[in-house]
C-alpha cells in the first residue's frame, strides 16, 4: 500500500515538474494533459483507498517513508498517516483539483489577453499555471497525509507559497501584487503561532510524531507551564491555542481573515480550488486531526468556538453589501469556514469535517459558476452590470441554482445536512460560549440565504444592465467549463444524503477523530437519528429552515419584486438603523428594517472591521511600527566615526554598570 | 606551564598547518615578485594550493588529537580542526569568486593574495591559540590584514573611509580586549588558558576586578562578531570594502570569531559561565532586535547582508551562551553553514558585477530568473536557507541553536529569536520576489565570470542544498568535537 | 611605598583619556591614532604593575609584544590615513560620512 | 621618596595625555605624546621593567613618533579648519566619560587589590638576574611561537604600508642599475660615416 500512497503524492509532483520545467517544449496541450492526467490518476487511487478503507480491505496506515534526521531521539521524517479522515480529504482534494484542471483549460484559454503586449512573463504563463495547481495538489496531499508535525509545517508553508504565487499570478496588476503581499503578511502571523505551537509540542511532549504526541499528552494531561510571570497554563491549552492561531491564518478566521477577500485577485479556478475548497480548510483539518489534543483542553475549544461564531455571522453580513460577484462568494466562504470552526469548538469534529466536504463541492461549484459568468461577461465582475443572464446561460444557471440551494441549506441538499448537524450540535453543547455561538449560527442562516439569493437574482434575473457590446456576445461557456459544473453539482446535491449517516452519526471517523465521552454532542444527537429522511423531517420543526426561507423571501422581495427599494434603503440608512436599535416598528418597516439594518451593519463591518480596524491597526500598524523602528535605528547609523565609538563606549559603560556594580 | 629552565623543544609537526601556510605565504611573496604575469596567475594557483594543502594537513594531523605544544601556547583539537578547515574553505571560495572582479578594477595584485593569506594565518593562529598572548597576536594579525585589505582600492574614497572607521574602532576594541586580558592576568596570575581555567574555578579574591576585566573582554570579542551594540562598523565596512574583501570579513572572520570566543571565554573561563552568560544574553537580544528592522529598509544588498548579519550573530551567540556541548556544537554548525551560504550570496553579487559596474543594488536582481535561471535558483536556495525555511540547512542550524537555548533554560530568548527569523523572512524573500516576479529596468546585469568561478559557485550553492537534505554528517562532526 | 593600585589607577586614567580622545575628537584623524597609542599604553601599565607585584615575568613579555603590535598598527593606520588624505584632501573625521543608514 | 617621584612622573604623564587629546595642532599633540612616553618609560623603569622602558624610548619615541610627525608634516593639513569645535560637543560626551572614569577608579582604586591576594605567576623573577637577560631567555624558548608571530605581523605591516602608499606614476624618471650594468657599447654609441664631399658641397 505504501507504494500506492507514494504514487498518489508523486503523480501531481511529476506533472507539475514536467509542466513547469518543460513548459515551452510540451506546449499548452501537453501541459494541461500531463497535469490533468496525473491528478486524475491520483484521484482514482485516492478513491480506491477510500473505498478500500470503508470496505475494510485496506487497513489504516501509519508509517515512515524517509527519515531525514534523528537527533537525540527526535525524528525528522517524511511519513504517511492514512485513515478515514485523510483518505476522505485526499479524495476531496484530488476530485476538486481534477475538476479545476479541466475547467482551467477553458478559463485560461485566452490568458494572453491578461498580459501586456510583449511581456516576457506572459509567455508560457498557461503552462506555469497548470504547473502551480498541480504543485498545489501535491503540497495539499502531503499536508493531509502527514503523520508528523514537521511535514505538516513543511506542507503548510508549501501550500501557502503556491497560494501566494497564484494570488499574484497576474503580477503586472498592482492590486494582485498588493493582495499577494497582504496574504503573505497575514499568514506570517498565523505561521508564527503554528511554529510556536509545534515548538511547544516538541518541547513538552518530546516528539514530532502525531501518535506519540497524543500518547504523551494523554499520559499527562494536566501538565502546566508558566508564561509571562507566574501564571500557570495547561500545556495542552497553550499548544492548542497556538496551533489554532496557525489554523486561523490559513482558514481565514477573524481577525486574520482579511487576506481571503483580496485573494480573489487571483484567477477564478484558484479561488475555487485553493481559497474555497481545499487550502483554507487546512486549518479545519488540522484541528480535527489534533482532536485528541484539543479534547484535553476546554479553554482552547471555547476559544475556537467564539472565534468561529464571530466569523460565521459577521463575515456573512459583509457579503450583503459587496458588488463584486467573486467577493460575495468569498465572504460566504469566510462565513462557512466559521461554521466549520464552530463545529470544532463544540467537539463535533465529524460535523465540521462533514461540512468541509460538502462545502468543498458546492463552493467550488459556485466559484466555477461565477467564473463561467465572468467569462461570459468578458472578465467583468461587477454584479450591478449583470442581470437576466438566465436565458443566455442555462447550464450555468441551473448548476448555480443547485449550488446556491446547497449553500443555504435547502432540505435534502448536502449543505442542509452538514449545516443543520452543526447547528444542532451547537444547540446541544454546554461549552462556554455555546449560547453566543448558537445565536450567531442561527442568524447566519438568514444572512446566508439573503446574500446568496441576492447574488443569484442580481446575476440571473431581472433585466440586463450590461452594455450593448457585452450583451451581443453573451453565450453559454464551452464544454470544458460546463462539464465540471455539472460534475460538481451532482455531489453538491446528493452527497449529504448518502454520507451523513456514517460520517456524522456513524463510526466512519473512529480511530481518526477522538472525542471525549462527556463532550460528545454528536453521539447525543445520534440517539435520535433515524436516517437522512428523518433528519430532513426534523429540519421542518427547527428554526434554521424558516430563517433560510425568510432570507430567500427577503432577497426576492428586494431584488425581483421591488428592485427600486435597495437604493432607497441605502439612502435612508441612518434613521432605519436607529429604528432597528430601538426594536420598534413592524410590518413593512420591519422587513425593510431587517434587510436595511443588515446592510447597514454589513457596511459598518465592511468599513470598520475589514478596512480600518484590521488593516490600519494590525497589518499596516505593524508594518508602520517596524518601519518606524527601522527609521530610528537607521538614523543612529550616522556615518560619523565618533558616534560609532560613542555607542561602543555607552555599551561598555552600561555593561559595566549592570554586571560589575549590579552584581555587588 | 614550563619555565625557561625546563624548556622542551616544541613538537613542530603538531603545528605544521600554520608553519606550512606561513611558508606558502612567503613563497607566494617571492614567486609573485619575480612573476611577469599581469594577472598574477601563479600567485592565484599557489594561494589556492596553499589553502587546500593546509586544510588537508590540518585534518590529517589535528583531527582526533588533543595536544599542546610550544610550551602550551599552541593547541590542536577537534573543534579547532573544524573551524580551521571551514575558514580555509571559505578563503578558497573567496579567492575563486574574486579574480574577475579584482582584475576588472585593477586590484588584482600580489598583495591581495599575500595579505589574504596572512589573514587566514591569523585566523588559524587564533583558533589554535592556547595562551592570551597567541590569541591576541592571532586576532591582530587577522585584523591588521583586513584593515589594509579594506583600504586596498586606493582610489576609492569610500574604501578608505571604511578602512579608517574599521581601523579606529577595531583598535579601540583591541584595546578593550587587552585591558580585559590584563585584568585576567592580574587575577589569575597566568597567560596560559589551562592555568587560567584552573584558577578561575577556585577564584575567590578580587572577584570584582575579574568581572570588570571580563566585561572588557566580552566587548572586545563582541566587536569581532559585530554583535549589537558593538556593530556600528559592520554596515559601513561591508559597503565600502571591495566585495571580495567583504566576503572574507563576512565569512571566514566570523568563523575565527567563534574560535576566539570558544578559546577565550568558552574554554578559559568555562567555570565562570554564570558570570558571562548574562552578558552574552544581552548582546544576543540586541543583535536579534536591531538587525532585522534596519535590514528591511536597505536598498544596497551589501548593507542588507550586513544588517542581516546581526540576526545571525544573535543566533550564534545564543548557541554559545547555552554553554553545554550541545550549544557550542550548534554554534559551530551555525557559523560554518551560515558562512558558506553568505559566501555564495556574495559570489552571486560578484558574478553579476562587471567592469565599472557594481551589482550591489537590490534592483540589480530584478528579473534575474529571465537572464540566468541557474543563478536565480541558487540565490533562491541561499535566501530560503538564510530565512530558515524547513528543509534547508539554515533551518537545521537554527533548530539546533534553539534547542540548545531552550535546554539552557532561555525559552523566552528562543521565542524572540523565532519572531526575529519570521520578520527576517521578509527581506530575504523580497530578493526572491525581485528575481522571479519583477522586471528589470533596462537590460539588467548579465552574469559574467570565468568557467571556474561559475563551477565553484554552482557547487557552493548545491552544497548548501545538499547540506539541507543531509545535514547529519556535519552535525555529528560538530557535536562530536565537543563531546565530553 | 608605591602600591599596585597606583599603577592600576594610572592605567585606568590613561585608558579613559584614550577613549575620550576617540569619541570627543571631531576633527583630526591623527589624534585618533594617538589616542589608540594612549589606550595601549594604559594596558601596558596594567601588565607591568601586575608583573611587578606578582614577581612574574609573563606580564612584561606581554608588554613587549604589545609594543611590537602597536608599532605595526600605527604603521598601517598611518598608511590608511595617507590613502584617505589622497582621496579627500582632508583628514577631518567629520567628513567621513558618505556611508550611513 | 619613591612615592613622591612616582607622583611627579604620573602627574606629568596625565597632563601630557590630556594635552594629546585636546591640543589643536597635531604637531603639538605628537610632542605631548612623546612627553607621555618619556614619563611612562621612567615609571616602568621604577617598576623594574628596565628593558621595556628603554625599548619604549628607543622604538616609540625614536621610530613610531617620528613616523607620526613625518605624516603630519607630509599631509599638509589645513590647521585652521582643525581648530574648530571640540568643546561644543562636550555636554553629551563628557558625562559618559566621567561615569566611566568613576567606575574604573572605583574598581581598581578601591584598595581591594591587596598584593597578598595576588596569585603567584608562572614565570617567577629570580632575585639576581638582569631584566634584559631574563626577557631574552624566555622570548626564544617559552614564547618562541608568539615571537615568530610578531615577526609575521611586522612583515604584514611592511607589505600593507607599501601597498597603500607606494605609487608608481607614469612618466617618472628613475634609474635601473641592472640595465645600466648590462648596457653594451652598441646601445649608446652609433658610428656614422660622414661622406667628405658633403662638407665641400656646403661651402
Amino acid at each position: 500500500m505504501k507504494t500506492i500512497y507514494l504514487l498518489i503524492v508523486l503523480f501531481p509532483l511529476v506533472g507539475a515538474l514536467i509542466a513547469g520545467l518543460l513548459g515551452s517544449r510540451i506546449g499548452r496541450e501537453g501541459a494541461h494533459w500531463v497535469t490533468s492526467l496525473s491528478v486524475g490518476i491520483s484521484f482514482a487511487l485516492s478513491l480506491l483507498v477510500l473505498i478500500g478503507l470503508m470496505a475494510g480491505w485496506v487497513q489504516p496506515f501509519n508509517g515512515t517513508v524517509y527519515t531525514w534526521m534523528v537527533s537525540e531521539g527526535i525524528r525528522f521524517e517524511v511519513g504517511f498517516l492514512v485513515d478515514n479522515l485523510s483518505a476522505m480529504m485526499m479524495t476531496v482534494v484530488t476530485f476538486v483539483s481534477l475538476m479545476v484542471h479541466v475547467y482551467t483549460i477553458g478559463y485560461m484559454s485566452h490568458d494572453e489577453e491578461n498580459w501586456p503586449a510583449g511581456s516576457l512573463a506572459g509567455v508560457n504563463a498557461y503552462q506555469r499555471f497548470f504547473s502551480y495547481i498541480a504543485l498545489f495538489t501535491f503540497a495539499m496531499l502531503m499536508l493531509v497525509m502527514s503523520n508528523n508535525f514537521l511535514q505538516l509545517f513543511f506542507a503548510w508553508e508549501a501550500v501557502g507559497l503556491v497560494s501566494y504565487l497564484l494570488i499574484g499570478f497576474w503580477f503586472n496588476r498592482p492590486t494582485a501584487v498588493f493582495a499577494n503581499l497582504k496574504a503573505f503578511l497575514v499568514n506570517r502571523a498565523g505561521d508564527f503561532g503554528l511554529l510556536l505551537g509545534i515548538g511547544a509540542v516538541l518541547f513538552y511532549f518530546g516528539s514530532l510524531d502525531y501518535v506519540e504526541v497524543f500518547a504523551a499528552a494523554e499520559a499527562d494531561p494536566d501538565r502546566t507551564m508558566s508564561i509571562f510571570g507566574g501564571a500557570e497554563w495547561k500545556v495542552v491549552t497553550v499548544a492548542g491555542i497556538l496551533l489554532f492561531i496557525g489554523a486561523m491564518g490559513k482558514s481565514a478566521q477573524a481577525p486574520l481573515h482579511v487576506w481571503l477577500p483580496d485573494s480573489m485577485e487571483g484567477p477564478t479556478p484558484i479561488s475555487a480550488l485553493i481559497h474555497a475548497a481545499t487550502m483554507v480548510t487546512a486549518g479545519i483539518f488540522l484541528v480535527a486531526r489534533m482532536s485528541p489534543l484539543y479534547e484535553l483542553s476546554e479553554v482552547a475549544l471555547s476559544f475556537i468556538l467564539v472565534i468561529g461564531a464571530f466569523t460565521a455571522f459577521f463575515m456573512g453580513l459583509i457579503g450583503l453589501v459587496q458588488n463584486d460577484i467573486k467577493r460575495v462568494v468569498a465572504y460566504s466562504t469566510l462565513s462557512q469556514l466559521g461554521y466549520m470552526v464552530v463545529a470544532l469548538g463544540v467537539s463535533a469534529y465529524a460535523a465540521g469535517v462533514f461540512h468541509l466536504m460538502t462545502h468543498a463541492f458546492f463552493k467550488a461549484l459556485l466559484f466555477l459558476g461565477a467564473g463561467s459568468v465572468i467569462i461570459a461577461m468578458h472578465h467583468k465582475q461587477d454584479m450591478r452590470e449583470m442581470g437576466g443572464l438566465k436565458q443566455y446561460m442555462p447550464v450555468t444557471y441551473w448548476t448555480m441554482l443547485l449550488g446556491t440551494l446547497a449553500l443555504i441549506g435547502f432540505p435534502g441538499f448536502s449543505g442542509f445536512f452538514s449545516k443543520d448537524a452543526i447547528i444542532e450540535a451547537v444547540h446541544a453543547s454546554d461549552r462556554a460560549g455555546a449560547g453566543f455561538a448558537y445565536l450567531m449560527v442561527l442568524l447566519g442562516v438568514f444572512v446566508t440565504a439573503l446574500y446568496s439569493f441576492r447574488l443569484f437574482f442580481m446575476v440571473f434575473h431581472g433585466e440586463g444592465r450590461m452594455d450593448h457590446h457585452t450583451r451581443e456576445h453573451l453565450q453559454e461557456s464551452p464544454r470544458v467549463v460546463t462539464v465540471p459544473l455539472i460534475l460538481l453539482a451532482v455531489p453538491s446535491v446528493l452527497i449529504g444524503l448518502f454520507t451523513i449517516g456514517p460520517m456524522v452519526f456513524g463510526g466512519f471517523f473512529d480511530g481518526a477523530i477522538f472525542v471525549h465521552r462527556a463532550n460528545d454532542v454528536l453521539a447525543y444527537l445520534g440517539q435520535d437519528y433515524t436516517g437522512p429522511f428523518g433528519f430532513i423531517a426534523h429540519g421542518f420543526v427547527t428554526p434554521p429552515l424558516y430563517l433560510a426561507a425568510a432570507g430567500v423571501a427577503t432577497a426576492w422581495f428586494l431584488y425581483i419584486k421591488r428592485p427600486d427599494l435597495p437604493p432607497v434603503i441605502q439612502s435612508r440608512l441612518r434613521p432605519l438603523h436607529a429604528v432597528l436599535e430601538n426594536k420598534y416598528g413592524f410590518d413593512d418597516l420591519y422587513i425593510k428594517g431587517v434587510a436595511g439594518g443588515s446592510r447597514a451593519l454589513g457596511g459598518f463591518f465592511s468599513r470598520v472591521t475589514d478596512a480600518r480596524l484590521i488593516d490600519g491597526l494590525l497589518v499596516n500598524g505593524t508594518a508602520r511600527s517596524i518601519g518606524w523602528a527601522a527609521g530610528v535605528m537607521r538614523r543612529l547609523q550616522t556615518g560619523y566615526l565618533y558616534h560609532y565609538a560613542f555607542v561602543m563606549i555607552i555599551g561598555l559603560v552600561v555593561m559595566l554598570t549592570w554586571f560589575v556594580f549590579g552584581a555587588r | 606551564m614550563t619555565t625557561a629552565d625546563a624548556f622542551e623543544t616544541p613538537d613542530l609537526m603538531l603545528a605544521l598547518p600554520e608553519i606550512w601556510l606561513l611558508a606558502m605565504a612567503c613563497l607566494v611573496l617571492v614567486v609573485d615578485l619575480f612573476s611577469k604575469d599581469r594577472d598574477h596567475t601563479p600567485a592565484f594557483w599557489l594561494t589556492q594550493f596553499a589553502l587546500v594543502s593546509t586544510a588537508v594537513i590540518t585534518i590529517n594531523l589535528q583531527w582526533g588529537v588533543d595536544a599542546t605544544t610550544f610550551s602550551g601556547t599552541y593547541v590542536a583539537d577537534d573543534f579547532g580542526t573544524i573551524l580551521k578547515v571551514a575558514a580555509l574553505g571559505l578563503g578558497f571560495l573567496g579567492f575563486a569568486y574574486s579574480r574577475d572582479y579584482m582584475r576588472d578594477r585593477g586590484l588584482l595584485t600580489g598583495e591581495f593574495y599575500m595579505l589574504s593569506l596572512f589573514a587566514m594565518l591569523g585566523m588559524l593562529v587564533t583558533i589554535s591559540a592556547h595562551n592570551l598572548l597567541t590569541l591576541y597576536l592571532g586576532v591582530e594579525l587577522m585584523s591588521l590584514c583586513f584593515y589594509a585589505l579594506v583600504a586596498m582600492d586606493r582610489d576609492s574614497p569610500r574604501a578608505s573611509e571604511a578602512a579608517m572607521k574599521y581601523f579606529v574602532l577595531g583598535a579601540l576594541a583591541s584595546g578593550m580586549l587587552l585591558y580585559g586580558m590584563s585584568m585576567l592576568y592580574g587575577t589569575t596570575g597566568s597567560l596560559d588558558l589551562a592555568t587560567i581555567r584552573e584558577a578561575a574555578a577556585t577564584l575567590e579574591d578580587n572577584r570584582i576586578l575579574f568581572l570588570f576585566g571580563l566585561v572588557f573582554m566580552v566587548v572586545g570579542v563582541a566587536f569581532k562578531f559585530g554583535a549589537v551594540p558593538f556593530h556600528m562598523w559592520v554596515p559601513d565596512v561591508y559597503h565600502g570594502a571591495p566585495t571580495p574583501v567583504t566576503l572574507m570579513i563576512a565569512t571566514a572572520s566570523k568563523v575565527a570569531a567563534v574560535g576566539l570566543f570558544l578559546r577565550l571565554i568558552g574554554e578559559g573561563l568555562e567555570p565562570l559561565i554564570a558570570d558571562w552568560q548574562q552578558m552574552i544574553v544581552i548582546l544576543a537580544v540586541l543583535s536579534l532586535l536591531v538587525g532585522n528592522t534596519v535590514a528591511l529598509v536597505q536598498t544596497n544588498i551589501k548593507r542588507m547582508l550586513a544588517y542581516s548579519t546581526f540576526n545571525h550573530m544573535g543566533f550564534i551567540l545564543m548557541g554559545l551562551l547555552a554553554g553545554a556541548p550541545g550549544g557550542y556544537g550548534a554554534a559551530v554548525f551555525y557559523a560554518v553553514t551560515y558562512a558558506m551560504t553568505v559566501a555564495a550570496a556574495f559570489g552571486v553579487v560578484l558574478l553579476l558585477s562587471q567592469k565599472n559596474f557594481e551589482a550591489d543594488q537590490l534592483t540589480d536582481f530584478k528579473g534575474l530568473n529571465e537572464r540566468s535561471p541557474l543563478y536565480a535558483f541558487i540565490m533562491l536556495l541561499l535566501m530560503i536557507s538564510l530565512t530558515g525555511i524547513p528543509g534547508t540547512v539554515g533551518f537545521y542550524a537554527k533548530w539546533l541553536v534553539l534547542k540548545a537555548t531552550v535546554e539552557a533554560g532561555f525559552v523566552w530568548l528562543a521565542v524572540l529569536a523565532v519572531a526575529g527569523a519570521v520578520v527576517g523572512a521578509f527581506y530575504y524573500l523580497r530578493i526572491v520576489r525581485l528575481m522571479y516576479f519583477d522586471k528589470p529596468e533596462g537590460a539588467g546585469p548579465q552574469p559574467s565570470g570565468s568557467g571556474g568561478f561559475r563551477a565553484v559557485l554552482t557547487l557552493n550553492g548545491l552544497a548548501v542544498l545538499a547540506l539541507g537534505i543531509f545535514p547529519g554528517a556535519l552535525v555529528a562532526i560538530c557535536m562530536a568535537a565537543f563531546a565530553p | 611605598m608605591i602600591g599596585l593600585s597606583h599603577y592600576l589607577v594610572l592605567g585606568a586614567l590613561l585608558f579613559a583619556l584614550g577613549m575620550a580622545g576617540i569619541f570627543l575628537n571631531r576633527k583630526n584623524a591623527i589624534v585618533l591614532l594617538m589616542s589608540i597609542e594612549l589606550i595601549l599604553l594604559a594596558v601596558n601599565f596594567n601588565f607591568i604593575g601586575f608583573s611587578t607585584f606578582m614577581g612574574d615575568l609573563a606580564g612584561q613579555v606581554f608588554v613587549f609584544f604589545i609594543l611590537t603590535v602597536a608599532a605595526a598598527e600605527s604603521a598601517i593606520g598611518l598608511a590608511i590615513m595617507v590613502a584617505l588624505f589622497r582621496n579627500r584632501n582632508s583628514i577631518d573625521v567629520a567628513d567621513l560620512d558618505t556611508m550611513k543608514g | 621618596m619613591t612615592l613622591f617621584i612616582f607622583y611627579c612622573f604620573a602627574a606629568v604623564l596625565i597632563f601630557a595625555a590630556t594635552m594629546v587629546i585636546t591640543a589643536r595642532n597635531p604637531v603639538h599633540a605628537a610632542m605631548y605624546l612623546v612627553l607621555a612616553f618619556f614619563n611612562s618609560a621612567a615609571l616602568w623603569i621604577m617598576a623594574g621593567a628596565e628593558f621595556l622602558g628603554i625599548v619604549l624610548v628607543l622604538v616609540y619615541v625614536g621610530a613610531v613618533m617620528v613616523l607620526f610627525l613625518f605624516v603630519v608634516m607630509m599631509l599638509d593639513i589645513n590647521l585652521e579648519k582643525l581648530r574648530e569645535g571640540f568643546v561644543r560637543h562636550l555636554y553629551i560626551g563628557l558625562p559618559i566619560a566621567v561615569v566611566m572614569v568613576v567606575q574604573m577608579l572605583l574598581v581598581v582604586g578601591s584598595g581591594i587589590m591587596d598584593p597578598a591576594t595576588l596569585p603567584s605567576g608562572d614565570l617567577p623573577i629570580p632575585e639576581d638576574a638582569g631584566n634584559t637577560a631574563l626577557l631574552g631567555s624566555v622570548l626564544y624558548t617559552v614564547y618562541v611561537y608568539p615571537f615568530e608571530l610578531a615577526a609575521v605581523i611586522l612583515l604584514v605591516a611592511i607589505i600593507a604600508a607599501i601597498m597603500l602608499t607606494l605609487r608608481r606614476r607614469e612618466g617618472t624618471k628613475h634609474q635601473d642599475p641592472g640595465r645600466q650594468v648590462k648596457v653594451r657599447k652598441e646601445d649608446r654609441l652609433r658610428t656614422v660615416d660622414l661622406p667628405r664631399n658633403q662638407q665641400s658641397g656646403s661651402r
